[in-house]
């Protein structure tokens, strides 16, 4: 019998498997296709305060062995997750993980305030890094000093257990990872999406109507797993990996750089049972492999 | 209920030379399937397709557990998908999407052109379980361009028009002289290119008929996960693959 | 008749298509696969003061739609290369384009002075973004002062065309364009390779002898255009762009998201023969879109 | 001259499951083709192999313009390679590195195992040209390990270990009788794992034998433009892909 369970920063998780924020929905998307409860956690779409439309479409485009989105975090608001649609979820025994968004330190003060009152949230992940915003997201997260800010703010008004998760598209990944862990936070979530572009070369126009937008999937995994293995080594608190995992392989890879847990993305789209294979792959790899504990993975790379 | 399945490849059926039926047969088939629920499909071997391709369901089989697909060939997926061998395996997540709103009563009037006809199949045969008077309008360049007709008379009458007169009425299916005269059709259904769903919904608009509109958009999921596919709606951003992909064409402020 | 010359900071290409440094050899490796005198021009691999054994093996692994590799700028020298190579291939009716590196600034100038006597070369690539050396390489590349300040001294020292090669590991890589504009560029290249990383699930040792690598190949090709276009709206100096071009569709969206010329690395390795492909499609593309003159494309991107 | 050329998968020959012969046809054939070359191979149709394989080519047929190469299916490339249609294209740069040098008088061993063989069919039909007394030495962990020996038989005497003494004496190559008592070749060729061309090495180098491995590495290009591929020498770093592959193990340090 191999031990599954991992703590990340806090957080107990039945198993290293979650999904990532923004690529499967509130969970019930997917309720069709496996029992949530086997997940070690769903992290759930972005939130904001209030209700936001989004961008305009197109908001999709497909790119070698990746693809870009500019959703731009259109959601409900935050008192509609609350009131709506945490109670259709929590009955699955599984982790679900608010994916905390704001233009403003004030708005992310506002919405972690909100969920540190309901009861079976046990963590926010802080998202600083998304690419598809105006305002706040990314530009959070590229700085250090306000990274810093942010991370310290939400730190003092949630009891649980904070996750910050981190851009890619920075110099340095490990001194914004560095910085948010002396500002408190429990671990960290890395990476978003980067920022990338494509064109219609017939018509010379951009395929997305923000004309950049975020890349994910496996093209970006070799970065991904970079930056994992460069803040693994750079910081104590433990990391939460993801970036281009189709499977369970790239999900073992990405524990070996480092990672405690890892997050399924955009494989959700291309079958939407991989988290549950995944889940499975690691368990038989660690039988074959003769490790007792899944935490043994946990940075065993042999360099 | 949603879900995804191995199938194998049955038949092929060619058109023209880029428009073919793709027919696949699994162990089983999820027979709840609606007129213009469409499947997410996984091309298999080809380096350049990340994504699953949205294609609608044309038809299926429940005593053969066979399903299939009305496809025009016009990138590199859709051609893929016509050069699979026969018995390879393929992955589809189905069914998706809402479905038109089967009236039970009075004329119906179903308007489609290009590769957006294939709905019509499925929604004819229940107009007809219903005794609805049904009449097709299909449009197309030429007559080279029109498929799909033989099988809608089944279900009704099959009006065409094409661009150059090759067959049935020349001009637009909005100029075909079934929208003049006598118009007692109390449903309009259409589907195919935005500019044809849009001038059928301004004379719905006019004729004060309901109108039932089905999008097409850039999808990732199919599944309402990943809010890619959104429209603007009169009630806001409405997520085409879970909350259309049929839409009243009112609610869209056509 | 499509003209299809363009003036790259002063170099005059007979057409925008060029090969990458280090992906094109000396050129003489392709020379069975067709006339390179067709070429606008080759970047010919990099170049350093001294022989340079480059990193123990292995130095490559493949990747989803793309590839790292760890070469560490392998070559036998300036001087073998003035002495023993350029001879060689300078009968090539195109421009040779040699790729200069150093681990300090004074080995930049040293090298450029060399190849500043040698008669027949107009231009020279400033690599200040090679990911796979220790010293020097990226570190110049990633920081604005020490990218301000190698250019500004090579700029002192080379008489031709001074091509600044940007590295794509920074959080703006507008501001380093800038800088280098500033301090005397003619034009800028980019990208270079991202930052990467491979690992054996079944070993727990990384793919490459030095652990990290750079990563080419369309994979990358999202996020090469993005910056290419926020180069070309950031900078008054032209473009050579490059990043997973794989056909003429790739080349000419990068030059209508802003590149002056476009550079073909990886793509190479697949199909020895892409570059005159490409040539020809961009000149079909040209004519069947009504332009002219080549230098339409560029930038020609409807926002 | 080197060339890329599209040719058409004419047959497939399969040892077992795993191990095949893949021959494939062009409209006209690079001929000069030496043992030891190799090929890079584009793999068609599979999203996850972006770079072309290296492959040494087993054979070549002038009068076909037929070429054939002796490939273990280990990974995707190499599965795919096997399951191709016949007919279907595929797009191979050739001949590609530097060859095994055909020694002119004396008695050749040649040493292999694994999918290493391939060059050995050439090497074997050049040293007969020239009446070279040829042993193959062919090493395998069971019986079914063990090909091509029909086809070697051809060109000289074939002596087989294998791990489980299923088939020819028991153990390593390097155990193997003929390496004790009389020995007087004058050459050894050998091709195939690392550890075991090391062994041989370590053998001729104690009987004072030249001796020439062949190895592999990791390729990006396979034609000496981009430096991946190189292993440490005692002259420095050497391109295995041009420089190499057949080296002399002197000169390896082995
Ligand atoms: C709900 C829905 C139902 C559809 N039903 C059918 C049908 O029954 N028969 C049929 O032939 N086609 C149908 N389509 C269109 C079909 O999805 C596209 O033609 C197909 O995705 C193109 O893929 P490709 O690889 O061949 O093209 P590509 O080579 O990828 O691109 C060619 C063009 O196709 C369009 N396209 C590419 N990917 C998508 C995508 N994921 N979603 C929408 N458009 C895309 C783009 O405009 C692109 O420029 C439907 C689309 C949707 C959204
Ligand atoms: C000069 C040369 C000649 C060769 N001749 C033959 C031959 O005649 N028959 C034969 O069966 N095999 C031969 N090989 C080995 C063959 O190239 C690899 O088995 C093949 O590339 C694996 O591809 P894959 O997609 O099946 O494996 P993958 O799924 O990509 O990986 C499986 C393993 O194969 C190895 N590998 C992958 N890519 C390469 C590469 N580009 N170069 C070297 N190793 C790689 C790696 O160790 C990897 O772990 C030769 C290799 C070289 C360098
Ligand atoms: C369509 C889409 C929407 C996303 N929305 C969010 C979001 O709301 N919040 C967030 O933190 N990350 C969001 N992401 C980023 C993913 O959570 C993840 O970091 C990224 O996709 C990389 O992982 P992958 O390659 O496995 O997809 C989104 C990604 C996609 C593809
Ligand atoms: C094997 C290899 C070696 C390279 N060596 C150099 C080099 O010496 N100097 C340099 O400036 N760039 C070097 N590059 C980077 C390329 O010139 C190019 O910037 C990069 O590969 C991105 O383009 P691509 O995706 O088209 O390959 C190298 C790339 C590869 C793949
Ligand atoms: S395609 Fe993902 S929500 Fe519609
Ligand atoms: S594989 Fe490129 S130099 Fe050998």
């Amino acid at each position: 019998m191999v031990d599954l369970k991992v703590n990340l920063g806090g957080l107990q998780l039945k198993n290293p498997v979650t999904t990532a924020s923004g690529t499967f929905g509130f969970g019930t998307e997917f309720a069709d296709f496996f029992d949530l409860s086997l997940l070690g956690g769903i992290f759930v779409k972005g939130i904001t305060l209030k209700n936001r439309e989004g961008n305009d479409y197109p908001r999709m485009a497909e790119t070698a062995s990746g693809m870009l989105n500019a959703v731009g975090l259109q959601n409900k608001g935050i008192d509609y997750f609350i009131d709506s649609i945490y109670p259709e979820i929590k009955h699955y025994n599984t982790e679900i993980i608010p994916n905390v968004n704001g233009s403003t330190v004030e708005e992310y003060i506002e919405v972690t305030e909100k969920i540190n009152e309901v009861e079976g949230i046990n963590a926010i992940e802080l998202n600083i890094s998304c690419p598809n915003v105006k305002e706040g997201g990314m530009a959070f997260g590229v700085s250090c000093p306000s990274a810093i800010a942010v991370t310290e703010a939400v730190r003092e008004c949630f009891d649980g257990t904070l996750i910050v998760k981190l851009s890619p598209n920075v110099t340095d990944i490990t001194e914004i990872a560095k910085g948010v862990e002396g500002a408190g936070a429990d671990a960290v979530s890395l990476v978003n999406t980067f920022l990338g572009m494509a064109i219609d070369a017939q018509t010379r126009k951009p395929l997305l109507s923000t004309i950049t937008g975020g890349l994910s999937g496996p093209a970006i995994k070799p970065i991904a797993l970079r930056m994992v293995w460069q803040v693994f080594n750079a910081v104590k608190i433990p990391v939460s990996g993801m970036g281009g995992i189709m499977n369970a392989t790239d999900a073992i890879e990405f524990m070996l750089a480092g990672a405690t847990s890892i997050q399924i993305g955009t494989a959700n789209f291309i079958d939407p049972q991989v988290s549950v294979k995944v889940i499975e792959g690691i368990e038989n790899y660690c039988k074959d492999n003769g490790f007792d504990s899944v935490t043994d993975l946990v940075g065993a790379l042999e360099v | 209920m949603k879900h995804v399945q191995d199938f194998k490849v049955k038949t092929y059926r060619w058109l023209n030379d880029e428009n073919y039926i793709l027919t696949l047969q699994g162990e089983s088939l999820e027979t709840e399937i609606l007129p213009g629920n469409f499947a997410e499909i996984r091309v298999p071997g080809i380096a350049d397709v990340f994504l699953r391709r949205p294609i609608s369901i044309l038809d299926f089989n429940p005593t053969e557990n066979t399903i299939s697909f009305y496809i025009k060939a016009i990138g590199k997926g859709t051609r893929q998908l016509g050069e699979l061998q026969i018995g390879e395996t393929i992955s589809i997540v189905y069914p998706l999407g809402n479905s038109y709103s089967v009236v039970e009563e009075g004329k119906a009037l179903l308007v489609g052109g290009g590769s957006g006809i294939a709905p019509f199949i499925q929604l004819g045969r229940e107009l007809k379980k219903r005794n609805i008077q049904t009449t097709f309008l299909i449009g197309g360049r030429t007559k080279n361009d029109v498929f799909l007709t033989d099988e809608f008379s089944e279900f009704g009458e099959v009006l065409v028009t094409t661009e150059d007169g090759s067959r049935g009425e020349k001009g637009f299916v909005t100029h075909h002289s079934v929208f003049s005269g006598d118009f007692d059709f109390n449903k309009i259904y259409t589907c195919g290119p935005d500019p044809m769903m849009k001038a059928i919904a301004k004379i719905a608009g006019e004729k004060n008929i309901n109108c039932e509109a089905s999008l097409e958009n850039m999808m990732a999921c199919g599944i309402g996960a990943c809010l890619c596919c959104v429209t603007p709606t009169v009630n806001g951003n409405k997520v085409v693959c879970t909350e259309g992909t049929v839409f009243n064409t009112k609610e869209l402020g056509w």
